[in-house]
């Protein structure tokens, strides 16, 4: 099973700013391994975020995304205690899902 | 007094050159500790921790050596500088652009022979913005210094053994230890030599 | 897009896999309609991708803000933010010209999110990056360029 | 003699003073991005890898790691990292970090150096697990001073071993650790060098590492950076978690001693 998301979810008025980092190899399809044999394609497809359960952030992306992805958004009509999820699905039908508690900004 | 510097070290970081002068030569503790903890890997051998004349007295001098030994060793590196049967010290430019950008060659996980690394040190040719600073600028070698036949022997020699004309050069003896070919030496040479090369635009 | 509808919708077995997905909690059902676009992502052009995305008749804009490095230190690593100031932007496209498959990804912020992404990226090569928002049924593009370039002893 | 003349000539016109060196546009613009990278680091991903790994029971005698003295007590982690290299009474030398871990699951554990050192850096497939121990026990140390001991004999030696080796120059390039480290403000191909014989710039042998390395996605400790330092210098393969690179550490870190460290790091 993949490793957990490490997922940062802090609110300023009424905006969260979410910051995720994800555990993933994301290969190209291109790389050769150590015994010059290609690596296939294993990349993180799509990306949703829900707010207490209700979606507010897709993402459809490919292989360019970086290994082990980094990605920001910011999410209106949050406040702090609100349930943030974030869930991933790759090209291989893993996927995995992480949910934090959004904590007050500074 | 060590124990004071020591209490200082943390103090005042500032004043570490002033504490740290040693009590004694580490250097064969160095050594010894370096002997027992390496292990030869693929091309790179642990002959490769033994200093060779000339790095001892960098070594041993702080890489100022005496004048009379620098100029004596600097002497036999010279003479040991094998220069091209055919007389002549300069090839294709292009694949001295080619070597000049490879950084390869001599490490553990290379072949010798790969490449110069020229790029790592030295601004070389105009187009590569991503160049070390490490050497001087080599951008117009021979447009400021002349494309005569002494210029063009100082730019193979050089290339060949750096040490033969500055002793503690941080330059690579690229010919002396067969990490490039008298071919790629002289490709290098063209690179810098040639009126074409992008070098001299 | 349409493509890939059709074929989710065509047979029994995709529709029980589609439920299945939505029942497991990874799809919302906002996001069934907006299935990943595999012709757009294996197009090996920027335009051929913003066709089979419907973006063919996108104008400049410089309502759109692209933070990214001028000489990115890794072409492994580019951090790429985005921010539009176009009124009702609903999604945020990426391109990386130079790469053999454009495409990089659509961020939809219609559902509750700011018309804002952070995102890294690998750049193979120096490239324009192309950036595509679609608001009001329209689409806006602008581009930055980043350079690629040999960072280390390069051995 | 003639030969002799000409060369002086030749020197006298071919060195140059290097272009002044204003400000490098380049590592500007790197240093522009570098926060905006550090704030979001997937070194965290490893962090947390690691302290999940400092707390199972594993290896043959199904210990956890949580009796291992890191050089202020049994199980202390926080703060240990800014604290080390330091002289161990129970291994009788100084120890880095990643020496003392391997030290602690060999000890606690029961696990071989053999196994350990066989693969002992990052690859595509794989992180070994000291890699993120380590991530996790530096991670313990952010935002405080570094402050390495030179109270043991055996400390202060390390230091001055550690010195003499930085600075030993051989190999088929006749380089040193102090051919690329000793001087200021040189770069290799884009990336700045920086001098670790000064306090002010030893510090950034310390800061960013362990750190996450773009160039491959890979999380690396110090132990893979001055191993690929070595076969970059043209020497052959220092040990893992060797007294050498004990030495190493000890006379870098001690040079940046009383600065902050700042956590686990991205890199190149």
């Amino acid at each position: 099973m993949a490793d957990p998301m490490k997922i940062r979810a802090t609110v300023q008025g009424d905006v969260a700013d979410v910051r995720v980092l994800m555990a993933h190899p994301m290969e190209t399809g291109q790389r050769k391994d150590a015994a010059g044999k290609i690596v296939p394609l294993h990349f993180i497809q799509t990306i949703t975020a829900q707010l207490n359960g209700k979606t507010v952030f897709n993402a459809d992306v490919s292989q360019a995304v970086s290994r082990n992805p980094v990605f920001a958004f910011k999410v209106k009509g949050a406040k702090a205690g609100d349930k943030l999820s974030i869930t991933w699905q790759d090209n291989k039908g893993d996927k995995r899902a992480d949910e934090v508690v959004i904590g007050a900004g500074s | 007094m060590r124990l004071a510097c020591a209490g200082l070290l943390a103090a005042a970081a500032a004043l570490l050159a002033s504490c740290a002068a040693p009590t004694r030569d580490y250097q064969p503790d160095a050594l010894a500790m370096m002997k027992r903890d390496f292990h030869a890997r693929g091309s790179a051998g642990m002959d490769r921790l033994n200093e060779d004349s000339v790095q001892a007295a960098c070594n041993k001098s702080q890489d100022n050596p005496p004048q009379e030994v620098a100029a004596k060793l600097e002497k036999e590196q010279f003479a040991a500088i094998k220069w091209p049967a055919d007389g002549k010290l300069t090839g294709d430019w292009k694949a001295g652009e080619r070597i000049a950008q490879n950084g390869r060659g001599m490490a553990w996980n290379d072949k010798a022979g790969e490449g110069g690394s020229c790029y790592n040190c030295h601004q070389v040719g105009p187009g590569e913005s991503s160049f070390g600073t490490v050497g001087p600028s080599l951008y117009q070698f021979a447009k400021k210094r002349g494309y005569g036949m002494d210029i063009q022997r100082y730019a193979y020699g050089k290339i060949y053994n750096a040490k033969a004309y500055n002793l503690c050069s941080q330059m690579p003896r690229f010919g002396h230890v067969k990490a490039l070919t008298e071919q790629q030496m002289k490709d290098l040479t063209a690179l810098l030599m040639d009126p074409a090369s992008p070098v001299n635009q | 897009m349409h493509d890939t509808r059709r074929t989710v919708l065509k047979g029994v077995w995709a529709i029980g896999a589609l439920a299945s997905a939505v029942a497991a909690g990874l799809l919302s059902p906002g996001r069934v309609f907006a299935a990943w676009n595999k012709s757009a992502f294996e197009a090996k052009s920027t335009i051929d991708a913003m066709k089979s995305l419907g973006f063919g008749n996108a104008e400049d804009s410089k309502a759109i803000e692209i933070r990214a490095p001028d000489i990115a230190e890794n072409g492994a690593v580019v951090p790429i933010d985005i921010t539009s100031a176009i009124p009702g932007t609903t999604s945020i496209s990426v391109f990386i010209e130079k790469n053999p498959f454009p495409y990089t990804g659509t961020f939809d912020v219609s559902q509750g999110a700011l018309p804002y992404v952070h995102l890294r990226v690998k750049i193979g090569e120096s490239s324009q990056v192309r950036v595509v928002v679609a608001a009001g049924g329209k689409h806006y593009m602008a581009a930055k360029e980043v350079k690629v370039t040999i960072g280390g002893c390069g051995g | 003699m003639k030969q002799a003349l000409v060369l002086g000539i030749v020197a006298a016109v071919a060195w140059l003073p290097a272009a002044a060196q204003t400000a490098d546009p380049t590592a500007a613009e790197f240093d522009k991005f570098r926060a905006i990278m550090e704030q979001d680091n997937p070194a965290e991903l490893f962090e947390v890898k690691g302290e999940e790994l400092w707390r199972a029971r594993r290896g043959p005698k199904n210990a956890s790691l949580e009796q291992c003295d890191l050089g202020l007590g049994a199980g202390v982690v926080k703060g240990a990292y800014a604290q080390m290299p330091r002289y161990f009474a129970d291994a009788d030398r100084v120890m880095d970090v990643e020496a003392r871990i391997v030290h602690c699951m060999m000890t606690l554990q029961g696990f071989k150096y053999e196994e350990l050192a066989k693969q002992p850096f990052s690859n595509e497939t794989r992180t070994p697990e000291p890699v993120s121990l380590v991530t996790y026990v530096a991670a313990q140390s952010r935002g405080m001073k570094l402050a390495s001991p030179q109270n043991h004999p055996k400390e202060r030696d390390a230091y001055e071993t550690g010195k003499a080796i930085f600075h030993y120059r051989a190999g088929a390039f006749d380089f040193s650790c102090a051919s690329c480290h000793g001087v200021d403000d040189k770069r290799i191909r884009t990336q700045p060098l920086p001098n670790f014989t000064k306090p002010e710039q030893a510090i950034l042998a310390v800061r960013g590492w362990p750190g996450y390395r773009m160039t491959g996605g890979l999380m690396h400790t110090l132990q893979w950076r001055l191993n690929d330092c070595y076969r970059q210098q043209r020497f052959p393969e220092p040990g893992y978690v060797s007294e050498t690179l004990s030495a190493l550490l000890t006379y870098v870190t001690v040079n940046a001693n009383g600065q902050v460290y700042r956590g686990p790091g991205i890199k190149r």
